[in-house]
């Protein structure tokens, strides 16, 4: 057994067990030490396992009929008829792809006006002042009570579901990039100032960057409710969109399709979270490496 | 409550007097509580949960699907007949003057219901290729708003949001030229199976009592009208207008021929192979008689 | 030849209940060129307040501030300023931090490197220019405060308690490199701190304070920090001299201090 | 003029401008100050003022037919109308208080469950490593598209609406709970074992207390998210509740009411974050104020 | 008769990298009533390993910890802790800070109250005991787990740069009052710090520590900390044998550090 070998199958072991570093076999207090879970991710493996064969089992026993309770065979055997034969009209890949692309206009457009509205109520009592009861009061409204009004006043094409995402977005964004000119510390102004930096500079080279690890929080969030918001734009007169997939199919009872988008949209809502936080990374190295 | 009847709002139909003046708990005995529905597919979900034991007034096509998907649900008897309340209306301004301009065209119109179905024969009767139109699944009530928007042109739909888009269009083919094609449209009472075949006496005392409210409605038109109307919560213009083209077959008519007798199955049948066709449906069943259960109604009589 | 001039200043804040908190009262004092001046006082005696209105952060409710004649209205690359911390822009490398004032002026990307290299040499970060900023410990964090102001070159460097949260070894080695900059470039310092010793040790100069209204007690002329560098600063420290003068600021200070 | 006199007028003066300090005056550097933009909140009757003028001036000018565009002297007719007579057999008040009762029942649960849930994922591996994926899978299903299972598998009681507003607060409550466990400084805990804390005292007097603001936090996100998905809940076969109002209305066209219902749900929203708020400055006094 | 015994002690990290990480070799020595041991040394060298160790809050690679010949286990009320901060419950007032140990043990409320009061007492604190933990100020806190550490009479107390956080004079005033408690309580104490001045006047044996590994490089006896009280602390810290002493510390100390 090669040495390399060797420590392949340990570091296998260790995943196993959650990573147990030296450290952990030396400590005496693993209770209430936050250190102490880290690692476990092969539990997760068996949870997956086990749901998945407690959902084959209850299937199999017919206890209840398909019609409530569809196979994971039967999921899965919609999910490869749909992706390759499409659902009225559109293949899967597309449904995705238009829910998507709705997902990321209305999220855009909520940070192309969100993020100045934001700083600029960080930075000025006037906008501040003005803007902040309109955001406050249309914030905790419901999205969906929105539809109604939304099919009335942006008709029926994509603009009434761009709307009623970008409203989802717009206020999460608005909130942080504001908390994040709040988070600046004064001595980084004061700093910029005394090393000459005009208003602008400071705008741009200080508040602006300095906000960034909140504001790209608050794109994490905002990304988040847009997705969770998509079943709800998709009401609005929808011929498309994996949204109006899972409404469409529950009118003809298909609960095998609706299960499947379900799945599908807590899949790829996790897959966007993941890449963001990957982005988070890459963009923000400095995130909470701050000194106050 | 011991008994829950779900049925449709906006839509007013005799058995609100009855549900009003309180027979349904007289004659069944018990408590009967009447939920209001979106859709006839939201009824059938909630008849599958058990919930919901009788629905009054479902459409036939969410009750064809729900039966295909293999839901255990029983028709009973049929609610409503109503081929002027659901149509299609062509937007003024659309430039549609023949079915031919409709290419191209938007059409709103919900999916899997009797609106649907209907406008999908239509369409076929019409030579009107559906794939040339853009076909658009909305609530009748957001087709109206889009009307009046000009969002789409042609609109399908039931009362009262149909008065609406009448307001601002014209009917596509009047009701009578597609009752001329056979083109019947109805909502039928549906049961949850197991419930009837425990209960079939309360299904039949249930019956009874819609038919005791459409002979009091035929006696006291203009009393009934304002019970209705406010149990409907539309107005009594409305309630006039929409039920001046409502049929209610009474007990032996149901059991003609012309309805649960045959013409029923026939029409299902008929409802799923177009669904079928339409790739709605995976696949329609190939006899839907198993479904039509026309036995509590007659023994409805014998109460 | 450079001048710091500070006029009659005065600065009433409005305190939490609305009455008026006196935080300096009538402060007169002139540096130059050569001069290394340091401010010792207690906990709420104004020094702060002192710095910020000469660093043009604050304008006084009287008197007025000169750099050589121009009056002081608001802060400017003529004053570079050296906080306790969090004035490091985190998601810059060493050597962008240190090009900042550079480059908000407009200089030449080619320049700047020169002269970043220069600086974080003498302040002895050779090596780190394009380390990030959050990967370095306290002390070196500090180097890169200290040469990012020198990048502007300024007439006068305002520090407030620049060393107060290193810990005790490094802290004497940043002394060292404090008073080394200060003989090297020739430029008026300012420097607030909370240690008597270093008060002592750094300053050529040194102001007491005491509060309530806060005002100059005393002002001590020292010869320690041009000393500093040649000798051992744990001599001079040792040294009788130093511990005499220690005794009498520790004097002065004890009898003000009343709080916990 | 007596001296109270003046201070009055004073105050309200610093109300107006937005409560400058002396203080403020006496700064130089504003622009990139957070604590320049205090106060400021009379410019918020301004907006909210000239938001209400210019709706009713383009209501007045009749542009656009009321249908779309209901003037405000109407919605709020629409309210007096709706709290005196009711909706469909229940007052304004009742359908309020329908729709509190299911929101306050649902997040009750997602509290009384998600606590212990998430301090045990903070506390132990093997709870942590079970849980997660099956967390981060349903976290980001928009629970619109829930209603299709939960109304087979629920039926049309309050169940199905109090399991969507469940689910919807679960999922937030373990995540800052969680978070909380992993906040608490090693010291702490070290400290209170040192004290001959048990484990149980430590997890009931140190991890649990400690882990309160984290979870307060949550409790309010979750709170503001119930309510956001009050509407989905009440899609679920209701008769009654303000979200169902809303539904319902719109199925008559009647936008007024919508208007009112969305304008409501706004308000009512805005003041459970704020009683939320207090709560929270009483509850935990101490939030924010510990050293690491 | 407390006794604390510390015998051939070696500690190994698994480093980040998977070299292993020698943090402390072969420690022995052992503590009795009256004794205030020190710790000084470079970052890095293993002070905090050895009091985790001692306190029981990491078990060591090899060698063994006994407190009155029972081995060392895992943490214990027989072993009292002061961090430098960041352990004091902020959602308790003082008095229940302070009465948290016995409050664990089941000690009735009444017996509780009347031991707050006279703790808060003795550590300075005498009007504090419904004051919530975060209106104090960093010394204030320090007294507090003082007094927390003393409800629960333990026989050593481990305090881990206990002074560290705070400024230069309250710093002093702390140091007397540790040198009081260890004198009015006759605990043991063990008293980690970095700064060198502190350790040579709180110590009666001071340890210094060098790294790689990690290991006790000198013992010094000294007679600062019994002095301490009755004479002034700053003429203690003037006089030649103190000077003597912390030069001696220096030269160990700068010879060792090579780090920025
Ligand atoms: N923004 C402010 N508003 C009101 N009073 C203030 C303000 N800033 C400082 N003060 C008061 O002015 C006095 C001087 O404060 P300053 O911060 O200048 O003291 P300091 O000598 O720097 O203290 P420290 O050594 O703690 O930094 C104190 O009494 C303080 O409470
Ligand atoms: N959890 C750990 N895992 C791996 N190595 C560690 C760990 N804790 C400490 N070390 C290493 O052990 C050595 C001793 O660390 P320790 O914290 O005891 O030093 P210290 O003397 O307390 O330093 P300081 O004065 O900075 O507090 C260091 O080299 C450190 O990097
Ligand atoms: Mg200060
Ligand atoms: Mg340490």
């Amino acid at each position: 057994m090669s040495q390399s070998n060797v420590r392949k199958t340990r570091s296998w072991l260790l995943f196993w067990r959650g990573n147990d570093s030296g450290l952990a076999k030396c400590k005496t207090v693993t209770f209430g030490d936050p250190a102490a879970v880290e690692g476990g991710a092969a539990y997760g493996v068996l949870s997956v396992l086990t749901v998945g064969i407690v959902w084959q089992l209850v299937a199999m026993a017919q206890i209840v009929p398909p019609l409530f309770w569809p196979s994971p065979g039967a999921v899965f055997d919609k999910f490869v008829q749909i992706a390759t034969e499409g659902y009225k009209g559109f293949t899967l890949f597309e449904h995705l792809g238009i829910s998507l692309y709705r997902v990321l206009a209305g999220f855009g457009l909520g940070c192309l006006f969100g993020i100045p509205v934001g700083l600029g109520m960080g930075l000025n009592k006037f906008i501040k002042g003005w803007m902040d009861p309109l955001i406050e009061f249309y914030r905790p409204v419901p999205p969906l009570a929105y539809v109604p009004l939304v099919i009335i006043w942006m008709g029926i094409g994509d603009g009434g579901k761009v709307l009623l995402l970008f409203l989802a977005t717009f206020s999460i964004i608005v909130i942080s990039a504001r908390a994040g000119v709040a988070s600046v510390a004064i001595q980084k102004i004061h700093a910029a100032y005394s090393l000459g930096a005009s208003r602008w500079q400071v705008l741009r080279h200080v508040i602006l960057v300095n906000a960034m690890p909140e504001i790209f929080t608050g794109m994490r969030v905002a990304m988040g409710v847009c997705w969770g918001t998509l079943v709800a734009a998709e009401m609005v007169a929808a011929t498309s969109g994996v949204g109006w997939m899972v409404l469409n199919a529950s009118r003809y009872l298909n609960t095998d399709i609706v299960l499947m988008g379900v799945i599908l949209m807590g899949v790829v809502g996790f897959l966007i979270d993941m890449c963001m936080r990957k982005l988070e990374q890459k963009l923000i190295p400095w995130k909470g490496k701050g000194r106050g | 409550a011991d008994l829950t009847v779900a049925y449709f709002p906006g839509w007013p139909t005799t058995h609100q007097l009855g549900q009003d003046k309180g027979w349904f708990e007289q004659e069944l005995g018990m408590e009967v509580d009447f939920r209001e529905f979106d859709t006839g597919a939201a009824m059938a979900a909630a008849m599958l949960s058990g919930d919901v034991q009788i629905a009054y007034s479902m459409g036939v096509i969410p009750f064809t699907i729900a039966v295909t998907q293999g839901a255990p649900l029983d028709l009973v008897g049929i609610a409503v007949t109503y081929s002027e309340n659901d149509n299609c209306v062509v937007r003024d301004g659309s430039g549609v003057d023949t079915p031919a301009d409709l290419a191209g065209k938007v059409v709103g119109v919900p999916f899997g219901t009797v609106s649907h179905y209907k406008m999908l024969k239509t369409f076929e009767k019409l030579d009107v290729d559906l794939s040339s139109v853009r076909v658009v699944d909305m609530a009748p009530p957001d087709v109206a708003a889009a009307m009046t928007r000009g969002d789409v042109d042609m609109g399908c739909g039931w009362e009262p949001a149909l008065s609406r888009m009448l307001e601002n269009g014209r009917l596509l083919v009047s009701a009578q030229e597609q009752e001329s094609w056979g083109l019947k449209v109805f909502d039928i009472i549906a049961v949850n199976r197991e419930y009837a075949a425990e209960h079939p006496d309360r299904i039949s005392a249930f019956l009874s009592v819609v038919d005791k409210s459409t002979d009091y409605v035929a006696a006291n038109p203009e009393e009934s009208l304002s019970t209705i109307s406010r149990q409907a919560g539309i107005s009594e213009d409305q309630t006039r207008s929409i039920m001046a083209k409502f049929g209610f077959p009474k007990r032996d008519e149901q059991l003609s021929d012309a309805w649960m007798g045959r013409d029923v199955e026939t029409f299902i049948k008929g409802v799923a192979d177009v669904m079928q066709a339409n790739g709605e449906l995976p696949k329609a069943l190939d006899d839907y008689a198993a479904f039509i259960k026309p036995e509590f109604y007659a023994n409805s009589a014998a109460r | 030849m450079s001048e710091l001039r500070v006029q009659g200043v005065t600065m009433t804040y409005e305190g939490a209940d609305g009455q008026p908190v006196r935080a300096l009262e009538n402060i007169n004092f002139s540096m130059n060129q050569d001069d290394i001046v340091t401010v010792l006082g207690p906990s709420g005696c104004g020094k702060s307040t002192l710095l910020n209105i000469v660093a043009g952060f604050l304008s006084p409710t009287a008197g007025r501030v000169f750099v050589d004649e121009r009056e002081i209205t608001g802060p400017g690359p003529d004053r570079g300023m050296v906080f306790q911390h969090g004035a490091l822009f985190e998601w810059l490398t060493v050597g962008e931090n240190v090009s900042f004032g550079p480059r908000m002026a407009g200089v030449d990307a080619a320049t700047r490197l020169a002269s970043v290299d220069e600086l974080l040499q003498l302040v002895g970060l050779g090596g780190f220019r394009d380390t990030p900023i959050y990967n370095l410990s306290g002390g070196m964090q500090q180097r890169v405060a200290l040469a990012r102001c020198l990048a502007n070159n300024p007439d006068v460097i305002l520090m407030d308690e620049p060393l107060g949260a290193l810990d005790a070894l490094t802290r004497e080695k940043m002394q060292t490199l404090v008073l080394k900059l200060w003989q090297e470039t020739r430029k008026m310092v300012f420097l607030i701190t909370h240690s008597v010793e270093e008060a002592i040790f750094l300053g050529s100069r040194l102001l007491v304070m005491a509060p309530r209204p806060g005002h100059v007690v005393k002002e001590f002329q020292l010869p320690f920090a041009a000393a500093g560098l040649s000798a051992d600063p744990r001599e001079i420290k040792s040294s009788r001299e130093f511990i005499a003068v220690r005794e009498e600021v520790l004097e002065m200070i004890w009898s003000m201090e009343e709080q916990h």
